[in-house]
């Protein structure tokens, strides 16, 4: 595949005409040559100030995202459920919201949480996650407790090869929880052995290893039911994946917060949503207005 | 109201607790042995919660045995609603052992019919591994057919990859504005078939710039990139005899880190102005990062990666992008060797006999013949 | 020695990997755990040569006082601190957990810095947008649509802007329909081809075909 | 505002990379050698931490602890193979015989090409025929356009099917672009297209998401200027 993109407007433009059309042309010369910081400006400008309103937006939630939802909902009281957090820091953004949200839907059903990490950084951030929805009142109110509703196991290094050996026995790959107690030391673990003691397996996935490796490896292999929630640039590939393999998925920040809205526990993704829409408004202006240009400048050119 | 004990109604719990039924035990398939699989009829108290009847069954227990006697110990608990287990606690391959599974509620237990002797094995070929094993058969039987056909020195076409055809006019841009031509081998390690690619596209890029006599700078993410393109790097320049132009410090490490490097990377863009700019290989996130600062600049630049997410942005951001399989196609094209352009052909026929499953196969599910598309169901 | 020995044994390694695959019985299903572990292993041996490689030429710009010695000294600074601080003062194995000094640099130093590199792709995507992606014939015009279309159907505001059509027929439901339909054959286009480069890639390297990582005959 | 003494750094060096979007200067300059240097001490650490220590140094120790106690021959001795590798590795900064460092070269290239061989052609190749196999047309009352037929076509399927198809031959190298082929490859291009428009979309969507992160951090944590 090849293109030669036009890498910089003409300049020295074409003289600047008496006539309207040619007036266009020159203010679109222009445009072309602007300097790539004003636009760089302009972003700054249209993600940060939303930020400081808290304007609530309506969302539809999608498919996809009702998936999860209704997967973790029909679950009975007392199932266990896997959250593995596979991310960092980096992308919190879009993610930190799903973990939050899911951890709120699944202690406030009283489903029994296990946390684990394909990634060093994700334990951490899933200790964030669980003080920010034992925080919420619908799950405050159930006063869950860790060893007996919820467990964060920490992180375990060999990537996919961690989820085959989880496929054999969890407490094996697992002893000791992310603080070095013995698991055997807490109720939750009592009777989990591997992907058929879990009920649900919700991976929050970055990249690599991810939502493709629990995918392949927890859903075909053992015939784990297997829910996503990715960063928005994996999600089209992942939708390959989708409802054959996955049974839900969320995608970036709006998957987030249809997923607030679908569980009904309106977080950070929601209050995000207005800058997201601008941000996303802008890139559409963006496109536009340089397209426009483009044609503009085109249409002047001669024919070879 | 009188409430009878016994009959339907709310106080059924206390009705007996029932033992499931049916048990049966076999050898696990297809693994390594050691491991049992269990099944049973669920008790008849174990029922959905709402349903009529009772579920008080809070679970059951997994007993074992090395005689039909006992004693029988436990060695694992599944929750209710759960018909299945396995078990691969300690067992040894060719050993009887005998089962039984109760049926769990608060201290009482209802223990199922005992089930044996059940001997774990170890198997030699995984039986639901036989479509992957076809496929490897087919594919690589072609693409050495191929191979052997080019060798013999039978001619084979390849279509233009403009990208590819490009290299020599971007080398040689370098050259006349002395400036460096930059090859990035992507960001990730040697256990990636795409660096793998890259590193084979390096190989050709090297020779050109040795006989242009163009100043070559890679940095690297990894190591052992590191070391796998300094030879290639070397053995480029000795077989175009420039020994003398090689430097190991034309290859450099900087940093492992995704964005590290691309810091890095975008640092050296902006002070060294590189004439011409190279990413062949698996590239995230950074790939935009240096195809707009390298765009920034006023290189050209000639990109190629099989990561979907990227592809956009090298499409737009760079002069010319190779596509997915074209990545892993583009050092055997420009190496021009018989052999490396027979594997191409075979690839393709590889491809010409899915086009071809592909239409039977959707024929064949739409008339609904047989299922044809569990003849592709991978474990 | 110096060639040949290389060549067999990817080869040798590969068709065992290979193999492996059908047999699950032992010793062949230990198999492809205990060779990754190696492999990483070997990667961890390897990240020597990158450090050393990274201070020699930072330490000689330094020692000579090249024109950028002062950033050079920075890195050398940095890298040796880090590498001090998590290998010997951070509780072994246990370097990350909460609290530990290496932690301290990984909050503090490492993740602004990575999160800010990442972040700074916002402004290369709008540049982008507005400079790179022009509708220069059919297949780019079409590029753009579907850009424009999911990015709008995502957000609340595309639904604004088609609320007066009936359900089913809003731009989230295009969006929707993109992804679905025309994305997933799309991506399955792509995988199949990437895993047929991927197949005959592997079958060169393991033939020896492809060799010029090992570098020439010296 | 914050009081913390490591947000003002991170703010600090936050700050410092985004000022290369003004231009490069003596501030961005010294945050990228700070973040080399950095990074790079961070997975050399790292791949000491999570590879070396539990996988070779501990095996060994293990192995050796359990033939000494009298159980003979450990499988885990087999480490010991991977140890020699990882110095073979290290053997190429002495110049007469780093030429041994192609042996563990060799090995990672064989492990990745069998690997990915396997891997690949089952969950990428096999796996995607399986999806793209289903039914395009079933039974029941359907329309076209609003021209009622006895059957019901599923379009979806029927597009999903042509996009894989004719994206297949798209990537053919040894056929011509022409004629019935050229047309189904322009075709492919145009699902490929639309492909990377929709990863477009999406990929803007996330670049977005992480700005918004970082001057939740500038704003929020740094400045508390967020509620």
């Amino acid at each position: 595949m090849t293109g030669r993109a036009p890498k910089h407007g003409r300049p020295g433009a074409a003289a600047v005409g008496t006539t309207v059309a040619g007036a266009a042309v020159a203010v679109a010369e222009r445009m072309l040559r602007i300097d790539r910081r004003w636009l760089f400006a302009f972003v700054t400008v249209a993600v940060s100030l939303p930020l400081f309103f808290n304007l609530q937006q309506h969302v539809a939630v999608t498919p996809e995202a009702r998936g999860v939802r209704d997967a973790v909902a029909q679950l009975p009281p007392g199932a266990h459920v896997l959250l593995a957090c596979d991310y960092d820091p980096g992308s919190a953004a879009e993610l930190q919201p799903m973990t939050v949200t899911f951890l709120k839907q699944a202690l406030s059903q009283r489903l029994r949480v296990i946390v684990m990490g394909l990634w060093p950084q994700g334990p951490p951030q899933a200790d964030l996650a669980l003080e920010e929805a034992l925080r919420d009142p619908a799950v405050a109110a159930l006063a869950p407790r860790y060893g007996i509703d919820y467990i964060n196991l920490g992180f375990q290094s060999g990537n996919e090869v961690v989820i085959q050996r989880l496929g054999s026995s969890i407490p094996a790959v697992f002893p000791r929880d992310y603080r070095g107690t013995p698991i055997a030391q807490f109720p939750i673990m009592a009777g989990v052995r591997d992907f058929s003691s879990i009920a649900y397996v919700f991976n929050v996935s970055a990249g690599y290893p991810g939502t493709v490796e629990w995918v392949q490896f927890a859903g075909d292999r053992f015939h784990a039911h297997v829910g996503s929630g990715t960063t928005a640039v994996s999600a089209p590939l992942y939708y390959t994946y989708y409802p054959a393999q996955l049974t839900g998925l969320l995608g970036g920040m709006k998957g987030a917060a249809e997923y607030e809205v679908a569980a009904g526990f309106t977080g950070k993704a929601m209050t995000y949503m207005f800058s997201q829409s601008l941000s996303h408004i802008v890139v559409v202006i963006f496109i536009l207005l340089g397209n426009l240009a483009f044609l503009l400048t085109r249409s002047r050119r001669p024919q070879p | 109201m009188t409430v009878a004990l016994g009959t339907t109604g709310p106080c059924q719990a206390l009705s007996a607790l029932r033992a499931p039924g049916n048990l049966r035990v076999i050898d696990a398939p297809d693994d390594a042995g050691g491991t049992l699989l269990l099944r049973w009829e669920l008790s008849a108290n174990d029922v959905a919660a709402g349903a009529p009847g009772d579920s008080s069954v809070t679970g059951y227990e997994i007993q074992r045995a090395q005689s039909p006697d006992g004693p029988f110990v436990k060695v694992g608990e599944v929750p209710p609603r759960t018909g299945e287990a396995r078990d691969a606690q300690g067992l040894r391959d060719g050993v009887g052992y005998y089962y039984r599974v109760a049926a769990v509620r608060g201290e009482s237990q209802a223990p199922s019919a005992v089930c044996g002797p059940a001997v774990p094995t170890g198997q030699w070929f995984h039986r639901g591994r036989v479509n992957t094993l076809v496929a490897v058969l087919v594919l690589t039987g072609l693409i050495l057919y191929f191979i052997e056909h080019a060798r013999r020195g039978r001619p084979v076409f390849i279509r233009k990859i403009a990208g590819l055809d490009a290299v020599d006019e971007a080398v040689g841009r370098a050259t006349e504005m002395g400036r460096k031509v930059l090859f990035i081998p992507g960001s990730q390690d040697m256990d990636n078939v795409q660096t793998l690619a890259g590193i084979a596209i390096l190989g050709r890029v090297a020779r050109q710039t040795a006989q242009y006599g163009a100043t070559l700078d890679v940095p690297v993410a990894r190591s052992m990139v590191m070391v796998a393109c300094r030879e290639t790097v070397k053995e480029a320049y000795l077989a175009t005899g420039h020994p003398e132009s090689y430097r190991d410090d034309l290859v450099h490490y900087l940093t492992d880190d995704q964005f590290g490097y691309a810091a890095a990377i975008d640092g050296i863009m902006v002070r060294e102005r590189p004439a011409t700019i190279f990413m062949q290989g698996l590239f995230y996130a950074e790939a935009l990062i240096l195809a707009e600062t390298g765009n920034s600049v006023g290189a050209i630049q000639i990109a190629g990666t099989a990561e979907p997410s990227q592809l956009p942005f090298f499409v737009a951001a760079c002069d010319y992008t190779l596509i997915g399989e074209e990545l892993f196609a583009a050092g055997a094209y420009l190496s021009r060797e018989p052999q490396q352009l027979g594997s191409l052909k075979g690839q393709d026929l590889g491809k010409a006999v899915i086009l071809v499953l592909l239409v039977i196969g959707v024929v064949i599910q739409t008339t609904g013949l047989f299922d044809f598309a569990a003849l592709f169901v991978v474990q | 020695m110096k060639r040949r020995v290389p060549l067999i044994l990817t080869a040798v390694v590969g068709i065992t990997f290979v193999v492996q695959f059908f047999i699950p019985h032992k010793p062949f299903s230990g198999l492809q755990n205990l060779l990754t572990d190696w492999v990483q292993i070997i990667f961890a041996f390897a990240i020597w040569l990158g450090a050393l490689n990274l201070m020699k030429l930072s330490g000689e710009s330094l020692y000579r006082r090249k024109k950028r010695w002062p950033y050079a000294t920075i890195t050398i600074a940095c890298f040796v601190a880090t590498a001090v601080v998590g290998l010997f003062f951070s509780g072994g194995s246990r370097f990350q957990d909460p609290g530990t000094p290496f932690d301290w640099i990984y909050q503090n130093m490492y993740n602004p810095l990575s999160a800010t590199m990442f972040a700074m792709l916002a402004f290369y995507v709008a540049s982008a947008s507005y400079r790179a992606f022009r509708a220069r014939n059919r297949e780019a015009t079409l590029l753009l649509a579907a850009g424009v279309l999911v990015m709008l159907g995502r957000v609340p505001i595309g639904d604004r802007l088609t609320g007066f059509l009936p359900e089913g027929y809003r731009l989230a439901d295009l969006a929707d329909w993109i992804m679905n339909v025309p994305n997933k054959a799309g991506q399955r286009a792509i995988m199949i081809g990437i895993a047929l480069g991927i197949v005959s890639t592997s079958l060169r390297l393991m033939l020896g075909i492809e060799r010029s990582h090992l570098g020439g005959r010296e | 505002m914050s009081v913390d003494v490591g947000i003002w750094i991170g703010a600090f060096l936050t700050l410092g990379i985004f000022s290369f979007l003004y231009r490069d200067n003596p501030v961005y300059r010294a945050c990228e050698a700070v973040f080399v240097g950095v990074s790079a001490g961070y997975w050399f650490v790292s791949l000491f931490w999570q590879n070396v220590w539990p996988k070779l140094i501990l095996n060994l120790r293990d192995a050796a602890g359990a033939t000494l106690h009298g159980a003979g021959w450990d499988e885990r001795w087999l480490y010991l193979i991977a140890g020699l590798l990882g110095v073979m590795m290290l053997l190429r900064l002495a110049p007469k015989i780093g030429w041994i460092s192609r042996w563990p070269l060799a090995f990672i290239v064989g492990t990745t090409a069998g690997l990915y061989f396997i891997t690949y052609l089952q969950s990428n190749a096999i796996s995607q025929v399986h999806d793209t196999l289903v039914p395009l047309v079933t039974a029941g009352a359907g329309r076209f356009l609003f021209v009622p037929l006895p059957f019901h076509v599923d379009w979806n399927a029927v597009f999903i099917f042509l996009g894989t198809f004719t994206g297949l031959v798209y990537f053919f190298f040894s056929v011509e672009h022409k004629g019935a082929a050229g047309k189904a490859a322009r075709t492919g291009t145009y699902f490929l297209m639309i492909t990377f428009g929709a990863s477009f979309g999406y990929t803007v969507m996330s670049r977005m998401s992480l700005l918004i992160g970082r001057l939740d951090f500038l704003f929020g944590q740094w400045l508390g200027l967020l509620r």
